[in-house]
Formats: structure tokens, C-alpha cells, sequence
């Protein structure tokens, strides 16, 4: 049953210390900025993020990462312009950071929700990020072992949701959101707005209800912060 | 593990229950809010006990998460059938999905139920419902396989003895196995049992006492008690 | 590019004998009767053919093996029951038969698309469908190590193409078309018809042209066989 | 391998190209219907020189197939950006796909190419271009890892020398590695190169002999031979 949260507090209620924590978005498409803002209110502490990047400017991820919430962050491109928050905080030794291949990364999450116990890819063979890894040869090409990435909590920011937990996204904010869905215990969405179950296309659907604990309708997006 | 205060249920005055009652029984042990699939043959029957309203989402293997009733007349559309190839019909709130995902939806542990039929449950949990090992036999697996080995909890409904009256529940199976210790509960017409690594324990029985029903299947078959 | 072949014999030129065809389709749904038949004209001889079944009545796929085109059969459930031609071949040995659960066959041929050398899965531990293959605990849980499945041709049923090659399906005729179309080096879809680029939703594409080299209308589908 | 007959040009009255010319020469080498991924940077502007009907299909990770040009004005949609985050547009025929399904793309080896930029490349096409190995310098790899395993044929677009006139054509790259011997074609302002195992053989110059780039780069760059 789907949970539709009154607000994003609401919504991350119940979010523990120590959690891993999925959070979905690329740039700004996809990112579920008021999910993160509960998230930093509620101020659960010791929390591992994976996200593609490890936060901008001073907002979002980023404040939940100044706010000393953050443990550890897995993502692929931690270096942006404006990621200094980050940057100071890996500079100093107060946070640690796992940098995985972007497809690794996508492919570890999908793993985790499809109940794969590990895969082998070629993405990394012969690079510093293999190393520490076991590497296989299959049919005459080297390859890497990697595992599943699991989450406690995926946030993920979608567009349509109906009742029943079916998602929709709008281009290029799908991007982690369906992988993540899957691959955590509890999977939270912001969306814009929530409709009845049948008001959308069974064809249509990406994320399926399966896979979403509970629902949100997301405030107003925040100004583009100047750089 | 938990604390029950429950005891087993001895129903003496009658006999084995139908399909029809073992499928009352097996849909009534389904939480509201569930994904559930039903396996071929005799599973399919629970559909019909499911409470409207309770909010059970029906997962198909061959890539339907919202399946509804069985098609009749008018609605019978040779692109939407379930993994037996009947006819029928999406409810509001479906959502289809190719061979890998709806794979990844039972691989990955996200049906919370999974009802099959069995030719043999072994006393541990170990499900054999695929092939009878006989020599000329075609083997032919499906989605079984994925089934047991995915869903938070396998059910297994199917009479509790062959037609020649040796006993589908086993103390090992001697049917080539779908997966090992995977059934969690199985419902018979003889009775209702947990299976597991304590064993078989009698829930409910039909016709029979629990003594009875361990000396004529031949495995030791215990009652709840009042803590376990 | 896409070709738009003008009918099912020239959609299916040029596929050779010894290959490995994927036929989509889960009963009639997304079965591509029209492209099948078209195979069996062309009369390509020692073909691996892979699909979830081995072919009902004597129409279809059943046609192909009766014609005596068809080495071997890799599949989930071969048993049904209609499936005699099948059956008496494989009684006398005739034909070869790799029988693969469902969920791994989906998998094997989803790591074929997208590059994966191999892959661990739960499915099929402790059974004789295991026997052979390497075994992994991973996090206290036994894994089978399982391959990817390649095609030299995917033939698939969709429901409408675009010029472009993207697909979308119709309800459970979804079943093995898109991954069979991104794990074949040539593949081939039959559709109900062909627009434009542009006609359909870029959200609600299911395979992507990339994954698509041949396009054919379908002729009207054969009626029912007589069981 | 294949016969040719091409012998290398020297374009000797004039001098290095610039990154539009460099742009304008990888593009024209992309074959009509390809399907390709344009890294962020240098390689981005390779978009404007791909001629209109050539049915060449961009690819970004991020999760679109059938990119357009760079959104401008109202064009600009937050939900629609390319891998560097700038806005783009959408082309009739794109399809949007989820991250798993777009890095199947990348590793599947259905892209036929992709255009990379680069710190180094090596003379056996090994690439480096994620990480300087400074020590304290942040790593970052984004797709770049999952781009030289996956892609058919790896271009790598960049200025031949370092601004301190070190050479990015190497023997053994000293930054680490994006992939090994991923490389097959490396456009430069002074020269386009096929690298690989047999080493580096120069397809055209600007303003340099292969003499004079082979002693200033410090690796033996040979001549196209009339048949390899």
C-alpha cells in the first residue's frame, strides 16, 4: 500500500542514522529537492548517499553534506564547479568517497533491485578503480566482478505518480529514479501530482506501484541558484 | 521465534476440504496491500477469494503487475494473457513490463507471496513441482524455478496425497527440485502445514487428527503449541 | 538506418544457415507468426533457435522443426499441450534441447544487450539445472554463475514501429521483444504499422531504434489453431 | 588488414587546424546512420558539423537517444539536458531511456562511436582523460570508463600538446587510465592519427611533416603505405 505523505517531512519520516540512502537526479532533472530538504530537517546523521554527483552550490545535497549528516558518498562525478562543499569536506578527511563508473554505478543499482548477486562488466579493466577487484576473462575479453548497491531509502523525483505507486517521468529526469526505486527497502517520491490508478497508460508506466512505498506532491521547484 | 497463543485446529466433524475451500483458506492468509502471484493450475483458483478492496496487486510472470479477472466474451484479447495462456483482463493501475523486468520483480524479492502447485514438499521446505524425473519425460521449467528461489514467501496448495495414495509431503524429495528450502506453508485438503528447518507443523486439519495425518504421511508431524 | 522491407520473405533475407535466431513472443502474444513462416521459406537449415517455448500445433515455430531446419531448442517450457512435433523429435533424438528458467533465460539475454559478461543468480540452486555450473556464496547466499545469450537474429512481434525503429508493444505481446532486440546483431520486428518519427511518445518507447534493423508490416494474423 | 591505397597528406602551407576544423573533420568521418555519443567539452562541438539527413543519431548518458542541437530561449527545459548539464533539445524519433538501460547502450557495443577528449592517449590507444593523478585532485570518471569499454570505435578530439608544450601522444600514459587500448582514432590540431597495436600512423598533417611531428612528438609516427 502507498503511503501519500501530506508533505516531504511527512514523507521521510522514520529515515534512521546509519542509513544508505539513494537519491536520485542528474544536474537538476530528476533531483528530489524537497525530499532532500526533509531529510536534512529530520537530521538523521551517519548516512551513506549515493547520487551521480556529490552535491552543488550550497543547497540540497550539498547542505545536507555541510550539515555533517554524511558519512560516506558513492557516486561517479564528484567534481563539479561548484561542488566546493564537498571538496572541502573530502580535503579535510571528513568524508569518504567511493567513486564508481557511471554505468557500474546504474548497473550495481539495477542489480540490487533485480536480485543479482553480481555481475561481470568490462567497464574499468586495467584502471586504478579496478584495482582490489576480481577480474575474470569470459570468451577471450577481461572483465570485473561487481556487486549489487543496495539502499535503505531511495528519494527519487518523478512526475506523475498515481495512487497505487505507478510512476511516470518527464525526458531526462528519468535517469536513476526507476533503478532506484528497485533497489532500496523504502522508496520515496516526489512527484507533481498524484492521479487515480487508471489515468495512466499501463504501456507507459516506468516505475511500476511495486516498487514505491510512498508519494509526495513536491512544492515549487527552487530558483537555479546563481553560480 | 514469535509468541503464538494459538492451537492447532482439529476439524473432526467433516472430511478433506475442496480446491475451492483450500483456496479460501490459502487467499485468507494473504495481507491486504500484497503482490502476489499465482502459479498454474490450482493457484489460480485463490483470485476468486481475494477480498475487492484489499488492495492485492497480481503479478504474471510473462510482464503484467495489476492483473484482473479471467477475460470472458467481448474482453478475451489474444495480447494480454497470464502465464498459463488463459485470456485476461488488466485492472486499473497495471503496468506492463518485458521478460527481464517482470523477472527482476520475482528475482529480486519483491512479491511478497507466491502461491504454487507441488508434487512433492519436503518436510525442511525443499519444493519439487517442475519435472517427475521419469526417463522419457520432457523436462519443462518455466517461471518456477525464479518463483521459489524469489518470493518473500512460497506457498504451495496441492492435495496431500498422489491418486495411488503415497503422500506429497515428504520427508526428502525424490522429484528432481525447484528449489531448496524455499516453501514456507503449504495447504492440502488434509490440513494446513508450516514447513521449514523446525520441520512440518500442523495449523489446521480436515477429517483427521494430527496424529493420524503423521502416521499416514509417514513424517512426524507436530502441533502448534501455546509458545513456541 | 532501418529498412522498411515489403514484406516478411525479403525482412528475413539473408539469414544464414547455423544461426542463432531469437524468437520473441509467449503463446500468440508477440509471437512473429509472419516473420517465422517467412524463415521457414527461406529454408536456413541448423538453426538454434531460442524462445520460451518449442512450438505448438504445426504451424509457426513447430513448422520450422518439422521441416527438419532447427539443431537445437534453448527454452523455458517445452512441455505443453500441443506440442507434439517438438516432442517426437526430441524422443528421437533429433534435436537437441537446453531447457533454462524462465527469469535467467530473461537475464542471459538482457546481459547479452547490455554487455554483461556474466552474471550470478539465485535461481535454479540445489537442482539439476545447476549441475555443471559454477557456484558462489555472496553475503551467506548460494549464486549460479550464468552467461549471456547472443542472437545473430532477433525475430520480434511489436505493435507499432516508427521509421526510425522505435517500438512500442501491447500489452503481455511486451514479453521477450526488447530484449531479444538488443541482444541480436540483426534484428527484425514485425509490426502493425509504420509513422512517422516524431508519432510516437519518446517517453513511452519500449526498444529504441538503436536496437532495430528491419521493419515489416504484418500481414492479418493466422486464426487460431484447432487444439 | 584491408588493402588501401590512401597515402597520408601533408598539408604543409598552412599551420595547425582549430577546434572547429578539428570538429569539422570528425564529424565528417561518422558514417551516415551511426549511432554516436558526443563527450562533454571539445567533442560537443563535433554536433554542429554532422550534415542534416544523415540519419546519425545522438546519444547522451543521461538517459536520450535522438538529441538535438542546444536548447535556446524558450526551447530551454530543465528536465532535458545533456551529460554536461547544458539544456538540448529533443529530435522526432528520440527515446528516453533510465540509466541502466542507457549505460546497456553504452556497454552493449551499440553505439558505433564515440568522441572523447583526452589528457593523454597512448600509442597503442590506451586513454586517459578522468583523473591527473594529482594527489589532490578529486576523482571523477563519469561515463567516461563505461564509453572507452563500450563503445565500437573510440575517437578521442584534443590539441596535441599540453599548454606546456608536453605532448598528449604518448608512449605509456603517466595519468591513469581511462581504458586500455580503447583508441582507435585521435583528431589533433596538428595531425589526425590511427593509434593502436601496430603504433601510430599519421592520416594528415597541418603545417608538419610526420618527420617533424614524430620528432617533436618523441614517438615513431609512420606514413599510411600504399598497401598495409
Amino acid at each position: 500500500m502507498v503511503l501519500i505523505a501530506d508533505d516531504a517531512d511527512a514523507a521521510v519520516n522514520g529515515i534512521e542514522d546509519g542509513s544508505t540512502v539513494l537519491i536520485g537526479g542528474f544536474g537538476r532533472a530528476g533531483l528530489p529537492w524537497d525530499l532532500i530538504d526533509a531529510l536534512g530537517r529530520l537530521g538523521a546523521r551517519d548516512l551513506t548517499i549515493v547520487n551521480n554527483n556529490a552535491g552543488n552550490g550550497a543547497t540540497g545535497l550539498a547542505a545536507l553534506l555541510h550539515a555533517g549528516l554524511v558519512r560516506k558518498v558513492i557516486c561517479s562525478y564528484p567534481r563539479q564547479v561548484d561542488s566546493y562543499v564537498f571538496e572541502d569536506l573530502y580535503r579535510a578527511g571528513e568524508i569518504e568517497l567511493e567513486v564508481v563508473p557511471q554505468g557500474t554505478l546504474a548497473e550495481r543499482l539495477r542489480a540490487a533491485g533485480a536480485g543479482i548477486g553480481g555481475f561481470y562488466t568490462p567497464t574499468g579493466v586495467g584502471t586504478t578503480l579496478a584495482e582490489g577487484k576480481e577480474s575474470r576473462s569470459i570468451d577471450g575479453r577481461e572483465f570485473i566482478l561487481e556487486y549489487p548497491l543496495h539502499g535503505d531509502v531511495a528519494l527519487i523525483g518523478a512526475h506523475v505518480g498515481d495512487s497505487a505507486g505507478n510512476l511516470v517521468y518527464r525526458k531526462t529526469a528519468r535517469n536513476f529514479g526507476p533503478i532506484m526505486a528497485a533497489a532500496a527497502a523504502l522508496t520515496i517520491a516526489q512527484v507533481v501530482n498524484i492521479v487515480a490508478p487508471g489515468d495512466l497508460d499501463p504501456e507507459a508506466v516506468v516505475t511500476p506501484g511495486i516498487y514505491v512505498d510512498r508519494l509526495v506532491v513536491a512544492g515549487p521547484a527552487p530558483a537555479v541558484e546563481e553560480l | 521465534m514469535t509468541t503464538t497463543t494459538t492451537e492447532t485446529v482439529e476439524n473432526l466433524n467433516r472430511g478433506p476440504i475442496d480446491r475451492v475451500e483450500m483456496a479460501r483458506l490459502a487467499a485468507h492468509d494473504i495481507l491486504p496491500g500484497s503482490f502476489v502471484n499465482l502459479g498454474i493450475g490450482l493457484p489460480t483458483l485463490v483470485a476468486d477469494h481475494l477480498t475487492p478492496g484489499s488492495g492485492i496487486v497480481l503479478h504474471t510472470e510473462n510482464g503484467l503487475l495489476g492483473m484482473g479477472p479471467v477475460a470472458r466474451g467481448d474482453q478475451i484479447d489474444p495480447d494480454l494473457i497470464n502465464a498459463g495462456k488463459i485470456p485476461v483482463t488488466e485492472l486499473p493501475g497495471a503496468a506492463y513490463l518485458h521478460q527481464a523486468d517482470s523477472f527482476a520483480v520475482i528475482r529480486g524479492g519483491h512479491l511478497d507471496v507466491c502461491i504454487l502447485g507441488a508434487f512433492q514438499v519436503s518436510e525442511r521446505g525443499d519444493l519439487a513441482n517442475w519435472h517427475t524425473g521419469a526417463v522419457d519425460a520432457i523436462p519443462a521449467v518455466g517461471g518456477a524455478m525464479d518463483l521459489a528461489a524469489g518470493a518473500k514467501s512460497v506457498h504451495v496448495m496441492m492435495t496431500l496425497f498422489h491418486d495411488d495414495n503415497t503422500p506429497k509431503l515428504v520427508p526428502t524429495c525424490t522429484y528432481p527440485l525447484t528449489g531448496r528450502g524455499c516453501v514456507s506453508r503449504v495447504y492440502t485438503d488434509h490440513g494446513t502445514f508450516q514447513v521449514g528447518p523446525n520441520g512440518v507443523t500442523a495449523l489446521e486439519t480436515f477429517g483427521s487428527t494430527v496424529e493420524e495425518l503423521s502416521e499416514r504421511v509417514g513424517i512426524n508431524i507436530v502441533r502448534l503449541s501455546n509458545s513456541v
